[in-house]
């Protein structure tokens, strides 16, 4: 298998998810684009590993550390989606700009 | 042949990751954007398994696929949406998002291009013990780090979304050194 | 055996420091009037001390000695010690300053009986011997100007004595503000005498003088004019003379002391004791004789107008001061120092005699007293006799060493100072009358004052006594025969200007002659002043009438005052609101506009922040973009570093 | 000489370290203002106590530093821990010691009413910065002392400050922070200078101990920028005004400690780091700096005098007096350089006391404007003869300590022969500068102390016990320093002569 097929998807994937946090309203979308981005990031670093062979393994502890964070940021993510959600019932960023300079 | 079948396998996963992706920026009901996204992730692992990497794709599916999208789910269900029509779920960025987001794709794909000549080489026998011994060895204080992390998550998400319950006094208001001029 | 007087040298400043502050520490507790006692004891063990040193230099034949206590300052080559220099000029010095410091002690223990600030006095007067102790002893110049401070410093607390009026403390910053002005003077003097000479140790410095005058001829008369700037802050006198008439605010044998034994003598103490610097400093000289002689005749003047008691004294000090700095110009430093002892011993008694008629009748006005010496008569004989030593009437004090200054002005060729000298003889002996009569003789002007006149207690008669005695012999004892007297033969070999050389023999006959002229003019002085004020023929009243602008200009003292408060004082006022305002508005304005500016951007800057989530991820995008291009450029060679 | 004891082999380090020990204590009782004023009083005192044995341990008549401390910190960028005092820091130490005690014995009295026990957190922390400052070696950790002194006066001023304190807490902070990041540029840059990569430090002994030199291309803005930072903390005349305007509104302890120790900081760091280190760069900046110290000191006098509030007064009077410590170290001779040195502890002493005595009358009397006050001699004879000598001492009377520094820097000054203009101009221009002092000094104390007293101030007593126990070191000191200089002198003599020679000075040596 070639390795520009792997990161030309994982390429696709990420900047998809790149467009999903810059263009959607419902927070809940925007943080499974984020999701999204993440996993982009963990083809690209399983592709390049194997494509080191053996000695790469160190890239795909990289994506299990990924995994942890991605575990963390949904968790905290979702919870400040609730938080915000019950001070003013709407998942809509474009509504949510208290922090106005 | 097994090139070839592998080839095809590989368009195939290509095919539905993108176009998941694709689906769950562009999906107008939530829980189908949700959805989709557990298929793109359940894809993703295919292709870990092309790859060789085995147990990376069972994480996948155990972590992405299971916990994180129930996790989502959750979170949609915690906050009802009310159907609106289709132009009121973008930002009003969006042209300037979509725009940009192309603009910086266009090189990174034009570089991936580049690595055409290399070759991924699975490792034989599995990825199990090769991940476990550089884990467990070379990166074990990160990883007790990760687990901090973890419980630091943990704990930040109950404190975030727990409801202050109504007995409790209000909370003071700030004392200042002296009364404001 | 015998004891080493010399060596307990500091002990004559220490006992009056001890009691000084003993004084300052229990006074106003504990010791109230008693503090009178404890400074007045000191003094006279000090003052017998002093004495024993003065007698032990001079069974020594004169020889110096130097009394170190430890090393003051020491700084790479520079190099200063509290170290007392004993020898005859300073022992003369230790000897009178002592002296009449006692006797004025005593007086005021009468004088300020009934004063509540009473342990103030007594802490400060002995505060201030200790350091005009420090002034004569000293072995250098930087100690010295301890001591030349410490006095200012003492001399500022005294005068403004009586700190819940205005006029004394104005008076008092006046006296230390002038005499920082000469202060600046003095240090700049003692650092290029340090530069030049490498040291400031009075010794080696005048060791090396003879040797830079051949090279740095300049440099030794900036030193000399740096000095005598100094000194004329100290000794009042012109330009800075104007703070001694203003001292007078103090309590009255504060100015005996202070301002007329002592402490304005410094100055004159000063260039005598510089005289190899002074000697070698070509025309600096030449200003000191003619600032002087110009001096002397300018308070002279006004001292002719003078209502005032003190004034009158004060102006006369100046006049004298003046003399003695005129001595020192021609060329005579013993006579000036001569002239220093005979002047502390009957100025001091003219100023306690007027604070006995001040403490008598709580009035300073002149016009208002008349006829007192009923009532006060050991008062009046002792100011008598001091006034006949003013007015240089022989046999007293002051004929025989104003005569010396006056007859020196003119054997050296000084004519013109000469002159000057002969005519302010006239006016003091003018003045000096015009003072007497109107004090006590004729009748009393003010019959409930004159009434409740009395002469003073015993504990201030007594002093008025025994320094008349000095204002009587002092001269003969000191100064006589003229030019080879006791004083000269002392001093002969520490402040001639021609140390070493045998001093030729006087000339008596030109002497005699100087001295009868002078004696005239003393006597037309006294006489057109018993016409005036005992005959009023011609009246005073009409005199002045007929003075017109003149008599105008003495009475305001020439406008002096004006002048220095208007044009001095507001100018540098308006120069440092100019130097606030500038602070305020421009450096500080800066500053403030510099912040503004800062706020100002920010608050542009401010509408960036929308608060929108989204557009925030929008700049991360685009700023991931500018890398990417930027990286991407580097990467593939399209951008070159 | 005290060893033995292993604790006091460390006492640089204890003297930093007690502080941070007493803050836990206060910490448990941050509520109880009783106990914190205690603890507070308790940590200082032993901390003042250590710095006494610390001078006795000092070797006098060395030039090097002593008690040297070094361990590595950070040693992939090369920075250590390391302190150590010389003859000039040893004594900036006891007195901060000194006037530390002093301000919290002070505060204590009353002074402070609220959050006493943060206060006293804020100022043992501040002790501790202060102390660091003087005693650090490393220019890395001696940038973190720097810095670390600043936080606590920030909350100080502005907190317990007067009624415009956050105004002047924002410039104080704004303005020495503007320095000292210049100057933490500059100690990047000589970091990156000190020697090829794996040997670069930034330990000062080792960055003079070496024979190559920083190029003079670079020595001119290294100097420039340590300069600056420096400048503005001492502060130079242009970059002053923060600093009336931070007195006025500090709390008395905070003026004390604030005059009286952290414009030192300035002086010290200027003599420790900048002339040793870019000695090449100093020439260029030299006559610059030395015309704007003759300006200082005439210029603050000059605004001194028509000042209307106490301690804006006693503030302009200290830029006149920094004026004297900067002129004494530029012109690089002996007898300026040990001038300056002593007169940076004269000041702390006498202005720390005097701001002490303005706090006291306004705590009395709630009334800081020269106009609203006057009558006091009589009325507080105790008050009047501890604030009358310091005032004298402040102007340089010969006998108290302030004259012995003045006139020595007045002499430096007179021998620099310097381009462009030689000190034979400065000298008498400088000197004018006490005549000056004594102008606003005397006619600030006749206003406030002399005429009648008010009706209303009749009724406030004098100076209270606790008050002249925090008067009375000050005025021993004033006194000793004056009439018995020499002891200070042999202590800050060999190293203010090493530093000089670093810098490029010829030494003049003792001939006797």
């Amino acid at each position: 298998m070639p390795l520009a097929a792997f990161i030309a998807v994982s390429a696709a994937l990420f900047f998809i998810g790149v467009a999903g946090v810059l263009v959607r309203r419902n927070a809940v979308v925007i943080l499974m684009s984020v999701e999204l981005m993440l996993n982009a990031t963990n083809l690209a670093f399983v592709a390049f590993s194997r494509r080191l062979g053996v000695a790469g393994e160190r890239g795909s502890v990289f994506v299990v550390f990924i995994f942890v964070v991605a575990a963390a940021e949904v968790a905290v993510g979702l919870a400040i989606i609730l938080a915000a959600y019950r001070n003013r019932p709407t998942v809509d960023v474009d509504q949510l700009d208290e922090m106005k300079g | 042949m097994l090139d070839f079948l592998g080839l095809v396998v590989f368009a195939i996963f290509t095919i539905m990751i993108v176009g998941a992706g694709l689906g769950v920026v562009l999906a107008n009901r939530v829980t189908t954007s949700a959805l989709l996204m557990a298929f793109t992730f359940l894809n993703m692992a295919g292709m870990f398994v092309l790859l060789g990497a085995e147990t990376i794709a069972a994480f996948q599916v155990l972590i992405y696929v299971g916990a994180i999208t129930v996790l989502i789910l959750y979170g949609v269900m915690f906050t009802p949406q009310t159907p609106r029509a289709y132009g009121l779920f973008f930002q009003k960025q969006t042209p300037w998002g979509a725009v940009l987001a192309a603009l910086a794709a266009l090189p990174v794909i034009v570089v991936a291009f580049s690595f055409h000549d290399a070759k991924t080489v699975a490792p034989p026998g599995g990825d199990l013990n090769a991940l476990a011994i550089a884990v467990f060895n070379s990166f074990a204080f990160p990883f007790e780090v990760a687990s901090v992390l973890l419980l630091a998550a943990m704990v930040g998400a109950i404190v975030l979304v727990k409801r202050e319950s109504p007995a409790a006094p209000p909370a003071a208001p700030l004392r200042r050194s002296e009364p404001p001029r | 055996m015998s004891v080493d007087v010399v060596g307990l040298v500091w002990l004559v400043p220490g006992i009056p420091l001890a009691a000084a502050i003993v004084n300052g520490l229990f006074g106003r507790r504990w010791l109230h009037r008693t503090t009178g006692v404890i400074a007045s004891v000191a003094l006279g063990l000090s003052a017998a001390l002093g004495l024993a040193i003065f007698f032990a230099v001079l069974a020594s034949g004169g020889q110096p000695r130097v009394v170190t206590l430890y090393e003051w300052i020491g700084v790479g080559d520079f190099r200063v010690d509290t170290a007392a220099l004993v020898d005859p000029l300073s022992a003369t010095m230790v000897a009178v300053v002592a002296g009449i410091s006692f006797l004025i002690h005593i007086f005021s223990i009468g004088y300020m009986e009934h004063d509540r600030g009473i342990h103030r006095f007594f802490t400060w007067l002995p505060l201030f011997v200790f350091f005009m102790l420090t002034l004569v002893l000293a072995d250098n110049y930087l100690l010295m100007f301890v001591g030349w401070e410490g006095v200012g410093l003492c001399s500022y607390l005294l005068i403004g004595f009586w700190f819940e009026k205005p006029a004394p403390y104005t008076a008092a910053n006046k006296a230390f503000w002038m005499n920082r002005i000469g202060d600046w003077g003095f240090t700049i003097g003692t650092i290029l005498t340090f530069l030049t000479f490498g040291s400031l140790n009075f010794h080696e410095v005048f060791d090396k003088v003879a040797g830079v005058a051949q090279t740095q001829p300049l440099t030794i008369t900036f030193i000399a004019l740096a000095f005598f700037l100094g000194a004329t802050g100290k000794s009042a006198q012109l330009p800075l003379y104007s703070w001694l008439p203003d001292a007078m605010e103090g309590p009255t044998p504060v100015s005996a002391l202070i301002h007329a034994a002592t402490m304005v003598t410094a100055g004159v103490y000063l260039v005598a004791r510089s005289t190899p610097i002074f000697a070698d400093a070509g025309s600096a000289l030449v200003v000191v004789g003619i600032v002087g002689a110009v001096t002397a005749l300018f308070a002279a003047t006004i001292a002719l107008v003078q209502v005032d008691i003190k004034r009158v004294l004060a102006y006369s000090t100046v006049s004298q001061l003046g003399y003695m700095f005129l001595a020192c110009g021609v060329g005579a430093p013993i006579a000036a120092i001569f002239h220093l002892a005979t002047h502390a011993f009957f100025k001091a008694l003219l100023f306690l005699g007027s604070g006995s008629v001040i403490h008598a009748t709580e009035e300073q006005d002149m016009r208002r007293m008349g006829g007192l010496r009923r009532k006060m008569p050991i008062t009046y004989w002792t100011f008598l006799l001091a006034g006949g030593a003013l007015a240089a009437i022989p046999p007293l004090a002051g004929f025989w060493s104003k005569d010396e200054i006056v007859g020196a002005a003119f054997t050296s060729g000084h004519q013109i100072l000469w002159s000057v000298g002969i005519g302010t003889g006239l006016l003091t002996a003018f003045y000096t009358t015009r003072m007497i009569y109107l004090t006590f003789h004729g009748e009393p002007r003010d019959h409930h004052l004159y009434d409740h006149a009395h002469e003073s207690p015993p504990v201030m008669t007594v002093p008025l006594m025994l320094l008349a005695a000095g204002a009587v012999l002092a001269g003969l004892v000191l100064g006589f025969p003229p030019d080879a007297g006791f004083i000269h033969r002392f001093l002969a070999g520490v402040v001639s200007a021609e140390a070493g050389q045998q001093p030729e023999a006087p000339n008596y006959v030109l002497i005699a002659v100087l001295a009868a002229v002078a004696v005239v003019a003393a006597l037309i002085g006294i006489g057109i002043g018993y016409a005036m004020y005992a005959r009023r023929r011609p009246d005073p009243a009409a005199v002045s009438r007929a003075a017109g602008p003149i008599y105008t200009l003495l009475v305001n003292k020439y406008f002096v005052d004006e002048l220095y408060d208007h044009r001095i004082i507001d100018g540098g006022r308006a120069l440092f609101g100019a130097a606030w305002a500038f602070d305020a508005h421009i450096i500080d304005g800066i500053v403030d506009r510099l912040a503004w500016l800062t706020a100002l951007i920010g608050s542009g800057l401010r509408r960036v922040q929308t608060g929108v989530v989204g557009n925030y991820a929008l700049s991360i995008a685009a700023g991931l973009l500018v890398l990417i291009v930027v990286y991407g450029g580097y990467a593939t060679g399209m951008l070159h570093r | 000489m005290i060893t033995g004891t292993p604790i006091l082999d460390h006492s640089l380090t204890l003297l930093l370290v007690i502080p941070l020990v007493g803050i836990l204590p206060l910490l448990a009782f941050i509520k109880d203002a009783r106990a914190a004023k205690q603890v507070a009083i308790v940590t200082t005192f032993a901390e003042l106590v250590v710095s006494l044995v610390m001078l006795a341990q000092f070797r006098v008549g060395e030039a090097g530093f002593q008690m040297v401390e070094s361990v590595a910190w950070l040693p992939s960028l090369g920075i250590r821990y390391e302190v150590g005092v010389d003859g000039i820091s040893v004594l900036l130490v006891v007195l901060t010691t000194l006037l530390t005690f002093i301000s919290v014995l002070y505060s204590s009295g009353g002074a402070i009413k609220q959050r006493v026990g943060e206060f006293m957190v804020a100022f043992l922390l501040l002790e501790v910065g202060m102390v660091g400052v003087f005693i650090a070696l490393d220019l890395f950790l001696f940038y973190v002392m720097f810095e670390l002194m600043l936080i606590p006066m920030y909350l100080i001023i502005g907190i317990w400050g007067g009624t415009r304190r956050v105004y002047a807490t924002l410039k104080f902070v704004l303005f020495t922070l503007a320095g000292s990041l210049l100057m933490l540029v500059a100690i990047v840059a000589v970091y990156l200078n000190s020697g090829p990569a794996g040997s670069r430090t930034l330990s000062f002994p080792d960055l003079i101990a070496g024979p190559t030199r920083f190029a003079p291309e670079f020595q001119v803005w290294a100097f420039l920028a340590f300069a600056l930072a420096f400048a503005i903390k001492l502060p130079m005349v242009p970059f002053h005004t923060w600093l009336p305007d931070a007195h006025v509104e500090a709390p008395t302890a905070g003026s004390i400690v604030l005059a009286g120790i952290l414009l030192k900081a300035g002086g010290y760091g200027l003599i420790r780091f900048a002339l040793p280190l870019f000695p090449i760069g100093a020439q260029v900046w030299l006559p610059i700096v030395i015309v704007l110290s003759v300006v200082a000191i005439l210029y603050g006098a000059m605004v001194s005098t028509v000042q209307k509030d106490l301690k804006k007064l006693i503030a302009y009077s200290s830029v006149a007096h920094m004026g004297f410590v900067t002129l004494g170290l530029f012109v690089l001779n002996t007898q300026g350089g040990v001038g300056a040195v002593l007169q940076m502890l004269n000041h702390g002493v006498v202005t720390g006391a005097l701001f002490l005595f303005v706090g006291i009358e306004y705590e009395k009397t709630h009334r800081r404007q020269i106009a609203d006050l006057g009558g006091f001699a009589n009325h507080w004879p105790l008050y009047t003869g501890f604030f009358g000598i310091f005032v004298l001492a402040s102007l340089g009377l010969p006998g108290l300590n302030g004259f012995v520094g003045e006139f020595l820097v007045l002499l430096g000054t007179f021998r620099y022969g310097g381009q462009p203009i030689s000190g034979l101009l400065w000298g008498p221009l400088a000197a004018i500068g006490v005549i000056l002092a004594a102008i606003y000094l005397l006619w600030m104390f006749q206003r406030v102390m002399y005429g009648p007293v008010r009706e209303a101030y009749k009724a406030l007593p004098d100076l209270t016990p606790i008050e002249v126990a925090c008067a009375a070191p000050l005025l021993v000191l004033t006194i000793l320093m004056g009439v018995f200089p020499q002891p200070l002198i042999a202590i800050i003599q060999p190293s203010v002569d090493r530093m000089l020679a670093l810098a490029g000075a010829t030494i003049t040596v003792a001939v006797h």
